[in-house]
């Protein structure tokens, strides 16, 4: 494992800004430019994207969140998990708020919009669960992200597990409000990376992961020209994106057990979904997809 | 009815196709047109048809000056034009109203007249060119109209099936006191049929000579008289092919 | 009628019989060949790993999870009502694009007013009319079956229009001359004589009803060939997916096959050549 | 010639002239019509607050947007990029139809083998082929093309078996008196004779391939109109997304007016009824 | 090119169309078919052609047996069949191959041949019927095929037109001598063009008289001699119409 990549592929993505960070800074480019490796820019339009093109071999590193990374884990592709971009909180349950829904426990019976498989899928599904309720109480209507937040405001459906920045964005322009709100159900946003690059490539997963921590930091320092840039490459309002950097927090990025916790907490609920299958070891999935190893070697 | 065409002129991109052609039928009256290809008969049927509006000129009909479709009028076009769709059957009774029994059998009956019993279940694609043809002509006899306008509709047809549907023509003008608009190549055809045989001339066609039968039908096929007749319009006939000479109108009444 | 001519009828007659069960069973068996050569590739190729099973599972893989969804029934529930929404579709597509087909077919007015906006649409892809159709219309069977229609209509219009342009002045002249109206006209001649075309765009339109289950069955279903398709693609399991086009495959060439039939049942009139 | 045909002649010329500049002064007038009255009740009602600016902007806001793409200049990529994607997967598609579409058109064993097949493929809506797609062939312009061409394809194949079908036989053998050879045929009669459908073919298959670009852009592009609505559904910007509909609208429009021309053009010898 | 047929049959879905038809032609010779509509002439010419490969028997052109399209032959359908596509020249040059200069000068001779000088430019749907006709004819003989076939090619013209072009046949046959069949309902035609006349009959046709012309080519139109001939052929045509018993071959010399 002594060569070196031609170049290297990674995804950016709107809902990882230290992603749109790095790469409009070139940090990156610059740390690779010496050694004649190039740098290949993708864009993810979301989780699934992300991880359809690492398992087809078209990106080297991909952003996605924890709970999507596990199912593809699960599923058997052959990824790794070595960084942790943010902890956001990305999703929650959104109501108009002149529907009353004060509580989770107001949604039985109701009709209630999200993504199937998705993280605010998950997080609607473990919110129920603390809450006593289970997915046959009320029905959940499989929407699009963005088709929840119309099918919301249209009445359609009482209530929507969200997901930014279409939810600041309903937040701000519209009547809905954030009834329930649970950081620790976000599922985290990861960084993964293929096993075949990891095993060939060591030295450069070392590489990217510092170029990430480079952009980590200066977002947490700028954040306003975080946001800047954000809005510019989203095309989203400079509010919107204001409010989707503060649901970030950019403090830890170490995958550890905090991560391992909520993968295990997710599975079981994707497991009663039967998103993944009965038979599935949930202890040596989560454990063979979070390596630190590669951050904390850096960090030596 | 009726048939009355006043300086009628027609042109296709500039091109003249007819032009300033006047006659008058009276009710019951078989018109001829006899000219050479391309002078402009089959564009003279379509305006009186009503299926060309866009000539100069005028149309009367029953004293009524129209344009447009017209009722009651039969068009037998100069190729079948059957609807492929359609078997012999219902191609024949497609301008029928009524009954469908009644309408059947009126068909049967014309086609019979046609001699093509026992054809009405074949498709168009499998009849020949003379079967056709009748059966075009059947579709056009069977709804009975006022006018008849007929574009060369013998002339896929061989010498004895041409006579049996000629005098199959005679018989329904005897009996609906028919007007009718005949063009046709066949000289003995006009002579036989006709009580006024027109002659065009030229590109583009005008009229050039008007002969009058005055001769009862039915005629007799082949008599003296005429082969005279038939002399003479060869020689017309002859003598505008010959040269570009106008010809001033003549009228032969026999 | 000589002896030589009842031999010729009877050859003719045997040869007639002999052609129509050898083609049926010819027409089963070759149509066979490509796709079960395809299938074997397939498994043999997933067998030896050379496609991974997270991202391309086994044909028969794939075929397993469509046996487990009809025995556990939820498969007639997804077939079903696809089936349903592709069909209200199609003839909600259909009729519109009849009627204002045959008025921008037959008249000059209508064409000039709504052609230009009818053809700018077409270009719209599915995806992009989810969120209106939600706000227009909610969750209901209502947008997904109008979504639906949307893509049958446009084939079927545009194969309407070329197919009454296209009809021969000569057929509709013998129309005319039989003093039909304008509806009469259109029913007995125009019709018929652009059956072919017409034809062709029901079989593209279904195809494209088909197409447009997806983005459909996006606007809040639980059930469906287009909501199983989805489903895989957020839950990240091929197989799903893989059986969803599979039964897409098979379905949709079912229903095609039955506009065939009645394609070359109705249009036998058509003088074509034999082919070799 | 006399005075009165000379007449006729000038009569009919200018008759022509008027016609002409008449004629498009009105198509562009009556083809107006109704999109402005659609886009001032929709102006109207989003002003009045009927349609909540978040979910449905107002046509002025949308155009703005559209005006600020091209002042920052990404218009021109978006749609240069979408174009040049288009144009190569319709090149590529109709090539491919007319390859295989003449050949199943043309003799029975190739129908046999490759219809079914290809029939069944039909029915398979675009995003279920995206995974597969970017298996295959990864995410580069190679796979964005090839789904384009996939969606163009399949109403192209549809009406150029549809056409040669329809050939009549009468014509073809003319041809074949002429010691036409098959390619020849094809070339000189079938084509030909056949145009009208397969220009219909083509007209649909280019929608279908604007279609099909959303799907193609969802694969890993970063520029173009799918890529546009995509985005603009992902950051929910209703605006942009509108803003994606009116251009896929435009242009789309604009290409396919390209089509019709060629139409007309090539389809002048059609003995055709003259609308009313 | 010598041709013949030998006991050749076919029939349609069990309809018998021609019965038993044989007959041998000379290279260089002309040979005329007359019969009633739908007894099968044109079935004939296209098993000839190769258009039609499901008939019984055999057929050999230059001694060869054959089945399927055969090189040089011409044929003049009973339809014009004109592309609708091409404009006339295009048309008449279809079958034409080599440089374009040449095809158009070779196209204009026989468009000044056939009449239809300056109207080269033309589209099939603004023809005339008789014109579409001559178009046809033209598209057929410019390639100067070796064996000619025509069906009923002059029904559709006017009498002059229609001896202008019989003539213009005749100076081809002089030229080429090519061989013809030709099927033809105008007697005076069969007897002006061809060394031998066929008379079908019946449905499914079957050749029910042979008739031998030796008088040598050019002939004079309207001579007393075909005056006589023509009552004979009709004799014959007329006596088969009449009833349906078999008629044994008799053959005429004169
Ligand atoms: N494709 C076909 N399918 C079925 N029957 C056919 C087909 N072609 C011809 N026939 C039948 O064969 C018979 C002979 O037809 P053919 O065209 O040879 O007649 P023909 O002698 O040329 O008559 P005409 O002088 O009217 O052109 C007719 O009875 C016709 O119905
Ligand atoms: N639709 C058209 N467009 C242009 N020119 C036309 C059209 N129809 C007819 N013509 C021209 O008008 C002239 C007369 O045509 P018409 O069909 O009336 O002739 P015709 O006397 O019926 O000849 P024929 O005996 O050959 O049928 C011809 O020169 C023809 O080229
Ligand atoms: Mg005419
Ligand atoms: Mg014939």
């Amino acid at each position: 494992a002594d060569g070196k990549p031609d170049k290297i592929r990674l995804d950016y993505a709107y809902y990882s800004p230290t992603s749109l960070v790095l790469k409009e800074q070139g940090w990156l480019e610059e740390a690779l430019e010496d050694e004649g490796i190039g740098v290949e820019w993708v864009l993810s339009q979301g989780s699934n994207k992300a991880l359809e093109f690492l398992t087809s071999d078209s990106i080297d590193f991909g952003s996605s969140a924890g709970s999507a990374a596990l199912v593809s884990k699960a599923k058997g592709s052959p990824i790794q998990n070595v960084y942790i971009y943010s902890q956001p909180e990305w999703t929650a349950l959104v109501a108009d708020s002149e529907s009353g829904i004060q509580s989770v426990e107001e949604l039985k019976g109701k009709k209630v919009a999200a993504t199937l498989g998705t993280d605010p899928y998950i997080f609607l599904l473990r919110a129920l669960n603390e809450a006593g309720l289970t997915a046959a109480d009320l029905e959940i209507v499989n929407l699009q992200h963005g088709d929840g937040a119309v099918a919301l405001s249209k009445g359609s459906v009482d209530a929507w597990a969200g997901l930014d920045p279409h939810m600041a964005r309903a937040e701000l322009e519209s009547d809905a409000t954030l009834f329930y709100r649970n950081k620790e159900f976000n599922t985290y946003g990861f960084l993964n990376v293929r096993e075949d690059f990891a095993e060939e490539y060591p030295d450069y997963v070392h590489v990217v992961i510092e170029a990430y921590e480079k952009a980590r930091e200066w977002t947490i320092d700028n954040p306003e020209a975080a946001a800047q840039i954000l809005s510019e490459e989203a095309e989203m309002s400079l509010d919107v994106a204001k409010q989707t950097l503060e649901r970030n927090d950019f403090s830890n990025s170490i995958p550890g057990d905090e991560h391992r916790d909520t993968l295990r907490n997710s599975a079981e609920v994707l497991l009663e979904g039967e998103v993944i299958e009965a038979d599935t070891d949930i202890e040596k999935v989560v454990n063979e997809l979070v390596q630190p190893s590669f951050i904390e070697e850096l960090n030596k | 009815m009726s048939l009355e065409l006043k300086e009628v002129s027609r042109t296709f991109n500039g091109t003249p196709a007819i032009n300033n052609i006047s006659f008058r039928t009276k009710s019951g009256e078989i018109v001829g047109l006899l000219g050479t290809s391309g002078c402009g008969k089959s564009t003279i049927l379509r305006s009186i048809a009503g299926l060309d509006t866009r000539y100069y000129g005028e149309i009367t009909i029953n004293q009524k000056r129209t344009k447009g479709i017209q009722a009651s009028i039969g068009y037998i076009f100069q190729e079948p034009r059957l609807l492929p769709w359609l078997n012999v059957m219902e191609n024949v009774t497609f301008g029928l109203t009524g009954k469908k029994i009644n309408k059947k059998q009126r068909g049967l009956d014309y086609l019979k007249s046609v001699g093509l019993s026992q054809k009405e279940k074949l498709y168009p694609k499998q009849l020949s060119g003379g079967m056709a043809q009748r059966v075009a002509i059947a579709r056009a006899l069977v709804t009975s109209p006022e006018i008849l306008l007929l574009d060369e509709p013998f002339s896929a047809l061989d010498a004895f099936t041409k006579m049996q549907l000629q005098d199959l023509l005679l018989s329904i003008w005897s009996k609906y006191q028919t007007t009718m608009v005949l063009v046709t190549h066949d000289i003995d055809e006009a002579l036989f049929l006709c009580d006024r045989i027109l002659i065009l001339r030229g590109q583009p066609g005008t009229v050039s000579a008007e002969i009058v039968l005055e001769q009862s039908k039915p005629r007799l096929r082949g008599s003296q008289e005429m082969a005279t007749l038939k002399a003479e319009i060869l020689e017309i006939l002859q003598l505008e092919r010959g040269e570009e000479k106008s010809i001033q109108e003549k009228r032969y009444t026999v | 009628m000589s002896k030589v001519s009842e031999e010729v009828i009877n050859w003719d007659k045997n040869k007639f019989k002999r052609n129509k069960s050898f083609l049926s069973y010819e027409v089963i068996w070759m149509g066979s060949i490509i796709p079960i050569l395809l299938l074997i590739v397939w498994e043999v190729l997933s067998r030896f790993g050379y496609f991974p099973t997270y991202l391309l599972p086994a044909p028969t893989t794939v075929v397993d999870t469509i046996i487990n969804l009809a025995e556990d029934g939820s498969l007639w529930g997804h077939v079903g009502i696809t089936l349903y929404r592709v069909f209200a579709g199609f003839f909600l597509g259909t009729a519109a694009a009849l009627m204002l087909g045959g008025l921008v077919g037959l008249y000059r007015k209508a064409e000039l007013l709504f052609d230009p906006l009818i053809q700018a649409f077409r270009a719209i892809p599915s995806l992009a009319w989810v969120p209106l159709f939600i706000l227009w219309m909610g969750i209901g069977e209502v947008s997904k079956i109008t979504m639906i229609s949307v893509g049958v209509f446009f084939p079927v219009y545009l194969n309407i229009i070329s197919g009454i342009t296209g009809v021969d002045r000569k057929l509709i002249e013998v129309g005319k001359m039989n003093r039909l109206s304008t509806f009469q006209l259109v029913r007995r001649i125009i019709l018929p004589a652009s059956l072919p075309s017409f034809l062709t765009g029901l079989r593209s339109g279904l195809g494209l009803g088909w197409m447009f289950v997806v983005a459909a069955e996006l606007m809040g279903a639980s059930q469906g060939l287009g909501y199983l398709l989805i489903a895989g693609q957020n839950t990240l399991s091929p197989e799903t997916i893989l059986a969803s086009i599979l039964l897409f495959a098979f379905i949709g060439k079912g229903t095609d096959w039955i506009l065939k039939k009645l394609e070359s049942r109705t249009l036998h009139w058509q003088d074509r050549i034999v082919k070799s």
